[in-house]
């Protein structure tokens, strides 16, 4: 996998979901079913919609943000789809084959698909739309990211299109599987980006009619629309009329909407609501864990104090994860232990409980690496410098992940940790962590593979990475052994080795106390019993209304 | 630019006329609040032997009762606890941007007031320019050029306040440096700067305390919605606006969490209004 | 009539120089903000932190806004772009500045005018039939200090979960119609009530306490009569002058409770924009605060030559 | 038609118990006659009037053995038959109609408004009947007036279209509460010749004021009042001819005008002590007119003499006072006090510090003496402030010496002013302008804010400190009654012109302009008892 920038770590569950973890997305999915067994799906009506965050610009290409790629799926189509078990399975592409280099993919088309505003689909749009993603006007940190490999595309017939790698990338098909790298009319694209970010043009189930900023977008039908997903459960048209997409920032506001009525589906539903939308018969949810590394604090080992890995483990032993899920998440979100979420493939359990709170033994820890003095306020000291930990805090941090972190502060308070969590804005704390200016950076990595170790925590990820960003190893963790174990992994096809490598990457990265990991990511919808059909597009586990359909 | 001058101020003008509220139990309850805020501030371990800053995740959301009065937080801190240690950094915000926003309406006033023809006009320039700004907006575009902390809260909400101040304490110098008794010591002979030091100053500024008074309140409430917008204290510290504003995500399941502070930042406001028209009617009593 | 055209004709005049004044001063402002922020200028004009721009693209940038000149040169410049309405591209939208005011300044201004109105009304309502009138004066009075004490930001959430989500009377969020608007526009109303009762009360009062009233009910008036048609005139006058500075005053407001209602407006749009180093979105919305404070200022002028035709004179 | 009053008191609650306001009033009005209620501020005038139409106030207690209209017991009156009553059968006119009609209204709807509230006519009939009011008052015009505001009328119009407003519906009785005060002499002439014709017609007028002067030329009927209660009352010439109690003597001797003229004194010789030459000043009025204030303005005074300066309001008496203190600067002119520049218009003008030695050699005394006193400052920091020189042991005495001199007691050093009564304030001030040992005082309308009695009281302390300490007094006033008493020579100003002058004596006998006749003309008609 290419290196990517996380998604803003806003803490709203952001969902990055990919192929191989599906299946065990699946088996982990707490899913209250549908009810409505019994009815035939309808045609019309409008469904309302409400997320919490606005996308940036609606061009999923453009930087390249959560609230985009769930409004993506709704409008746009890509080449290829996956399915539940990490299958891919042709879309747009009818076929493909990779040339024996694997440098080399050539794309079949289908001859029936048109863009909503007209433009067919063809191999020039294939072309137009790669040449897009990463051309760094685009300031694409995502799907731009995700295909750094890719050198060029040939048009051999309108229908075919050859796509050229400057090196074998085994992930190529499952990248293009996510929403981020939806396939647009390059009619549309031609315009300047900026233009383009208010009504891209896609081949999807619905098209944007209207944004109004900061209260919503509204989609409608692509009624020509005969080219659906297969991993869809019908063809043809989408049931809907028409989807009104509506932005209410404040969870408690969001989920009494959906109480009201105003909405009927809901995203990112707060902690605190999950009992009463449990309790609540008109309601039902829709929960699946999401793989990759879980939400975290990462430790930074380039500077004092946690560049001394006796006090990194002192500061995970003193961080009671557990009462803070017991409290504020109301038990709801599960603990996790490792580097890796348990639905990641090669998610070794192994780890789970390598640094649990333990405070006797973290100041054991600062004992032996020498801090030892003790300030007015108790906290440790070492040469007469206390133990500070600096926390850059984003004003958009949930209240709930907020409070987590200020637990953790009064818990590694009682065995001396002076945690300060220093709050602001999302621009400045971004450009903090650029320059390294904390001890503990506060993020998730959402993906579909156990690649996400490299990108984390290998040196090659320690330089400025991606269009836009910074380094992408928060750790500033360095280890030649740990580099060539994850290289390693990406060139090999076969599962047990890779099993045994990624088992390797995930003990060294345990046992050098990177991060305190706190839960894994999850996506969470609560929706109206009036609301059917509900799916989440594996490919990212992103919703996906092309068949639902509304009683009323 | 006529309406500024005939404009009320925007900060509770002391007002000669403006009836006792709340009779005469409102001063006493008034001052009676502010001295328990004070005691608050000064030494909080007097009214509380809670640690507000203590965490007990298994005690969070736990509803108003005997062990906890105003209820727990989300962490299980105790919130009457959080309010009472809040009252320092509340009052010290508050009373920071007051004072700023005082010491300029003074130089101003004092420039404007007695620096001839031109400086006056000047500053009644400068009091209808402020006066387009209102304080959120110039807080948030302070927060925007200096960053968020205390030290830019303070400025902007001093700095953002400092029209009405301004424009209040400019009018008092006017009307005191046109008085008759100015114009009485003048024909005495006095010389300026014994008019300023003897008449101007004593008698342009005794309101102020009435003013410094009741802008403490509303200093208050602008810092706590600042505070609120994230702009404010750093956690763990208890500081009412940012408690308020982790209140409201779980307003649904502890409404306490939000209640109190916002009740403590009320309490504050009225307290200062009231004992601020008390102070006014003690002065406007001496004098005529 | 003529001479009082004449003088209404230079009161507007000196009116709108004042207004320019302040707009000068706001773009002023709001220059010294984006070359006090931290960060290059350039930066911060194509796109932020995270741009990353080509150094031709800087160069050029910087030579197109002068950032290669003085200071003073660079000024004058920002000015003239101002002058011809340029403000410029905001980057964390991906939209020009003009067109994120088109979308953004309606439902703040109509939030702003229903305030602005309930708050007239409920002052209006709490004053008129009460004033010097024993208990329910003291009563409502009372009631205008808590009123005027209240935090907009926190009355919201109350209101909210009282209204919206405990009783589920109206709907908690959004733009979308009439009664959408009830509980924002009661959040920032009541306190604005409160404060604008207190002033009319007070000159209420001291109406109803003028020779005139006096005179006015030695000619047979009732009670009522004397309220509305004599001393509400003159209280309303201190009232008109709170109304304009109570129109900037809501924009501020408008922040946290756009915010709190997830309300679409500009309140929300300078926080984000706050929160982004979006320079030139928080310089344009500013400037447009500016304005309408400007133009507020001005219709309060004219309904104080309306409300009392005394005014003459050309100068304050 | 009459109006029978017997035993009518008012009492106001008061933290030490009631109040009473007004005690046992008695007296019968009938139409076509003029019963007048003196007294001075506070001897509870006004609230029987207002009393006497059921408007003394939500807290006022009001207790009569009968109050009768026409027979009809007022004392059982609801609200509604008190509204119905007001205007149309006892109509009311309070005193300065800039303030006592709606100054936002045009004064033709304030009339008309008399007459819907008693819903009279039709629109068209009403506006007929306003015009027919404002000429029945003897206002030209009327359909121009009606148009216009309080504030665009001249005092005399505004005070007639006030009268207009109180007759609309001929009422029988008319209750005109100090109808000419606050008013120019030869305007409130008219309204007194407005008045009486009203009641030739047939009107019955309680008249209420202070100033016995003016209610001998129009009551039949007088009650005097002192601190609420009647100290006497009988027919008008019997009264002010032989009154019988101390009190209202005090009243009548109180009067100026009953009060000898000042005797002449020989003509000084010397040089002055202060010369004005040409003194001009223009200013440009809110409406963007440019207005001569004062023009050519010149005159001496001799120490030891007192000079007044007498004319209407807005003549420029004010602004001479003030450029003569050196407050304010004239266009052109200039001051000469002490034999060297004082003030100077035009282009060098003297600089404060020139003047700050010879400050005080000149005193002022305001009209408003309470504005003149720092608020926080008690009578002794007042003084001491006036006395900079005096060592601080020896302090307290001078202020004693003070105070005795201007006839206060020494305990008053102690208090603030606001707690003084106007007249001891006025001593007050009066101390602080003698402690500095002045050769000339400026006095501007020193006593008009004053009651009659203290007036007296006031005026003989000035003119035995003028005797005991010779100085010069600059006396302004628009009353001629006190110019006469004051003065040895007397300026008449007429819009910022100074018309006539000469020696008191002469000027008050013999005037020789037709202005100075005028105001002497309109005192004479107002005071002639």
């Amino acid at each position: 996998m290419p290196p990517q920038p996380h998604p803003i770590p806003h803490a709203r569950p952001a969902l990055w979901l990919g192929a191989a973890a599906l299946l065990l997305a699946m088996t982990g999915c707490r899913r209250h079913e549908s009810h409505a067994a019994a009815h035939t799906p309808t045609r019309g009506g409008t469904l309302v919609y409400a997320t919490d965050r606005e996308p940036i610009c609606l061009d999923p290409h453009v930087q390249g943000d959560m609230p985009q790629v769930f409004l993506a799926q709704q409008y746009l189509d890509s080449l290829v789809a996956m399915d539940g078990a990490g299958h891919i399975l042709p879309w747009l592409a009818t076929d493909w084959t990779v040339s024996d280099d694997g440098r080399t993919y050539l794309f079949h088309l289908r001859h029936d698909v048109t863009f909503t505003d007209g433009t067919p689909f063809t191999a020039e749009a294939v072309r137009a739309n790669l040449d897009h993603m990463v051309d760094p006007h685009t300031q694409s940190s995502t799907a731009g990211g995700y295909i750094r490999q890719y050198a060029g595309t040939d048009v051999i017939d309108a229908y075919t299109a050859a796509v050229h790698l400057k090196t074998p990338y085994a992930a190529f098909l499952e990248v293009l599987a996510q929403g981020f790298l939806g396939i647009e009319s390059p009619r549309a694209l031609a315009r300047p980006r900026d233009e383009n970010c208010q009504n891209p043009v896609g081949s999807g189930p619905f098209r944007i009619v209207r944004w109004d900023h900061q209260s919503q977008i509204v989609l409608e039908r692509n009624p020509a629309y005969r080219w659906g997903p297969p991993t869809a459960l019908h063809t043809g048209p989408a049931r809907l009329d028409r989807i009104e997409w509506r932005i209410i920032p404040e969870p408690s506001v969001r989920f009494a909407a959906l109480q009201a009525g105003e909405v009927d589906v809901i995203d990112s539903l707060p902690p605190e609501a999950e009992t009463p939308a449990r309790r609540n018969p008109d309601l039902w949810l829709l929960l699946a864990d999401r793989p990759g590394n879980p939400t975290n604090g990462t430790l930074n080992t380039r500077r004092a104090p946690f560049d001394d890995i006796r006090v990194r483990e002192a500061f995970l032993r003193s961080a009671d994860i557990d009462g803070a899920l017991a409290s504020v998440f109301f038990h709801h979100y599960r603990r996790a232990g490792g580097p890796l979420s348990p639905t990641t493939p090669f998610y070794s359990p192994a780890f789970e409980h390598h640094a649990d709170y333990d405070p006797d033994r973290a100041r054991a820890l600062l004992d032996q690496a020498g801090w030892t003095g003790r300030t007015a306020q108790g906290i440790r000291t070492r040469g007469g410098h206390p133990l500070v930990v600096h926390i850059p805090v984003k004003a958009s941090l949930s209240a709930a992940e907020r409070t987590l972190w200020e637990q953790v502060q009064a818990t590694a308070r009682a065995t001396g940790f002076d945690v300060r969590l220093e709050n602001g804005d999302d621009t400045t704390v971004q450009e903090r962590e650029g320059q390294w200016d904390y001890d503990v950076r506060i993020g998730y990595w959402n993906t579909n593979t156990a690649d996400v170790l490299r990108i984390i925590f290998s040196s090659a990820f320690l330089g400025a990475a991606g269009v836009a960003g910074h380094h992408q190893n928060e750790a500033g963790f360095s280890d030649p052994a740990f580099d060539r174990v994850v290289d390693d992994a990406l060139l090999t096809t076969d599962p047990d080795r890779r099993r045994a490598l990624y088992l390797q990457a995930q003990t060294i990265a345990a046992r050098n106390f990177l991060q305190v990991t706190t839960y894994p990511q999850s996506t969470r919808l609560a929706l109206s019993r009036a609301v059917h059909d509900v799916r989440l597009e594996p490919s990212l586990n992103v919703t996906s209304l092309y068949d639902s359909w509304v009683t009323r | 630019m006529t309406t500024l001058s005939l404009a009320p101020s925007m900060t509770r003008q002391p007002s000669r006329r403006l009836r006792p509220a709340l009779g005469h139990l409102g001063p006493a309850a008034a001052f009676l609040f502010l001295a328990l805020l004070a005691v608050a501030a000064l030494a909080p371990h007097l009214l509380t032997h809670a640690d507000p800053l203590a965490i007990a995740p298994r005690d969070a959301f736990h509803a108003p009762s005997a062990a906890h009065p105003f209820g727990t937080d989300q962490s299980g801190r105790d919130i009457l606890a959080r309010v009472i240690h809040g009252a320092r950094q509340s009052l010290a915000l508050g009373g920071g941007a007051i004072t700023l926003s005082l010491g300029i309406a003074t130089i101003l006033a004092l420039v404007g007031g007695l620096g001839g023809r031109i400086a006056e006009q000047g500053v009644r320039w400068l009091i209808d320019i402020l006066f387009a700004f209102p304080v959120l907006v110039l807080a948030l575009l302070c927060t925007a050029t200096l960053g968020s902390g205390i030290v830019p809260l303070i400025v902007a909400i001093g700095v953002g306040s400092a029209a009405g101040y301004t424009r209040m304490v400019f009018g008092q110098v006017l009307s005191v440096r046109d008085a008759g008794y100015v114009e009485a010591a003048r024909a005495l002979g006095h010389g300026p700067l014994r008019i300023v030091a003897r008449h101007i100053l004593p008698n342009a500024f005794r309101p102020l305390v009435v003013t410094a008074t009741m802008g403490v309140g509303q200093t208050v409430v602008w810092s706590a919605a600042l505070s609120f917008l994230g702009l404010g204290a750093p956690p763990p510290a208890a500081e009412w606006g940012t408690m308020l504003s982790m209140g409201r995500d779980f307003i649904a399941e502890a409404w306490w969490m939000t209640f109190f502070p916002g009740l403590a930042i009320v309490l504050t406001m009225l307290s200062t209004t009231i004992a601020g028209r008390a102070l006014q009617r003690a002065i406007e009593g001496r004098g005529p | 009539m003529t001479r009082f055209l004449q003088r209404l004709a230079w009161r507007l005049a000196w009116r709108l120089a004042g207004g320019l004044l302040v707009l000068l001063a706001a773009a002023s402002l709001t220059f010294a903000a984006l070359h006090l922020a931290p960060g290059d200028p350039v930066t911060a004009i194509l796109g932020g932190a995270s741009a990353n721009p080509t150094p031709e693209a800087i160069a050029a940038a910087r030579h197109e806004y002068g950032l290669d000149r003085p200071l003073a040169v660079q000024y004058g410049l920002y000015l003239a772009r101002i002058a011809r309405g340029e403000l410029g591209q905001s980057f964390s939208l991906h939209m020009p500045v003009i067109a994120v005011l088109r979308a953004q300044a309606p439902p703040t201004l109509a939030l702003m005018a229903s305030s602005l109105g309930v708050a007239w009304l409920l002052a209006l309502l709490s004053v008129v039939p009460t004033a010097r009138r024993g208990l329910s004066g003291a009563i409502a009075s009372t009631l205008e200090t808590i009123g005027a004490g209240l935090p907009q930001f926190w009355l919201g959430i109350l209101l909210l979960w009282g209204l919206a989500f405990e009783w589920r009377l109206l709907p908690p969020a959004g733009n979308h119609g009439l009664p959408t608007l009830v509980l924002p526009t009661l959040s920032l109303a009541i306190p604005l009530a409160g404060f604008l009762a207190q002033v009319m009360r007070e000159s209420f009062d001291l109406a109803l306490g003028q020779p005139f009233i006096l005179t006015a009910r030695a000619r047979g008036l009732g009670d009522g009569a004397v309220r509305l048609r004599h001393a509400l005139r003159h209280a309303l006058l201190p009232c008109i002058g709170l109304s304009s500075w109570a129109v900037g005053a809501l924009v501020g407001n408008a922040v946290a409770i756009e915010i709190i209602f997830s309300r679409q407006g500009l309140g929300r749009a300078l926080f984000l924009s706050v929160a982004t180093h979006d320079m030139p979105l928080v310089s344009g919305i500013v400037l447009f605060v500016a304005l309408v404070y400007i133009l507020a200022g001005l219709a309060a002028d004219t309904l104080f030559i309306l409300v009392d035709p005394r005014l003459k004179g050309t100068r304050p | 038609m009459s109006l029978d009053v017997e035993n009518l008191s008012i009492s106001f609650p008061s933290p030490t118990g009631a109040h009473m306001a007004v005690r046992d009033v008695s007296f019968t009005l009938h139409p076509g006659r003029v019963v007048a209620l003196v007294g001075e501020s506070g001897s509870g005038k006004s609230v029987t009037a207002r009393g006497l139409i059921g408007l003394a106030g939500a807290q006022a207690h009001v207790t009569a053995r009968r109050l009768a209209l026409n027979g009809r017991d007022l004392r059982a009156l609801s609200p509604r038959d008190w509204r119905a009553l007001r205007g149309r059968e006892i109509g009311m006119v309070l005193q300065d109609a800039l303030v006592a009609l709606d100054p936002l209204r045009p004064v033709g709807r304030e009339i008309a408004e008399s007459l819907s509230a008693h819903r009279w006519g039709t629109r068209t009939e009403r506006r007929q009947r306003v015009h027919t009011l404002l000429q029945q008052v003897g206002i030209p015009d009327p359909a121009l007036r009606a148009r216009q505001r309080p504030d665009e009328l001249s005092g005399g119009l505004r005070q007639r279209a006030l009268i207009a407003s109180a007759i609309a519906l001929t009422p029988k009785l008319l209750i005109a509460d100090e109808p000419t005060t606050a008013l120019d002499p030869s305007v409130q002439a008219q309204i007194l010749g407005l008045l009486g014709r009203l009641r030739d017609q047939g009107t019955g007028l309680l008249l209420i004021s202070h100033d016995l002067g003016f209610v001998a030329r129009l009551a039949d009927h007088v009650i005097v009042l002192h601190h609420g209660a009647v100290v006497e009352q009988g027919e008008t010439a019997r009264i002010l001819g032989r009154p019988v109690h101390a009190y209202t003597r005090t009243l009548l001797d109180a009067d100026p005008v009953r009060h000898p003229p000042r005797a002449a004194r020989p003509a000084p010789d010397g040089p002055p002590l202060l010369a004005a030459h040409a003194l001009s000043l223009a200013r440009r009025g809110p409406d963007g007119l440019t207005r001569q204030i004062l023009a050519d303005v010149g005159f001496t005074l001799h120490p030891g003499r007192t000079l007044g300066l007498i004319g209407e309001s807005g003549s420029g008496k004010t602004t001479t006072a003030r450029i003569v203190t050196g407050l304010t600067r004239p266009d052109s002119g200039q001051v000469t006090f002490l034999d060297q520049p004082w003030v100077r218009g035009g282009g060098q003008p003297v600089a404060e510090s020139a003047r700050r030695p010879r400050r005080r050699a000149m005193a002022m005394i305001y009209q408003d003496p309470l504005g003149s006193f720092d608020p926080r400052w008690t009578v002794r920091q007042i003084l001491a402030d006036a006395l900079p020189d005096t060592p601080s042991t020896g302090r307290d005495h001078a202020i004693a010496s003070l105070l005795d001199r201007v006839r206060l007691p020494a305990s008053i050093a102690a208090r603030h002013p606001a707690a003084l009564s106007g007249g001891q304030r006025q001593r007050v001030a009066i101390a602080r302008a003698v402690a500095v040992r002045p050769a000339l005082i400026v006095c501007d309308e020193p006593v008009s804010a004053l009651d009659v009695s203290v007036q007296a009281q006031v005026l003989d302390l000035l003119e035995a400190l003028q005797r005991d300490l010779g100085m010069a007094y600059l006396f302004i006033s628009h009353d001629l009654g006190v110019i006469r008493r004051m003065c040895d020579d007397v300026l008449v100003m007429q819009a910022g012109r100074i018309v006539e002058a000469g020696p008191a004596a002469r000027i008050l006998t013999a005037p020789r302009h037709a202005f100075t006749r005028t105001l002497l003309d309109a005192a004479q008609d107002l005071s002639a008892a």
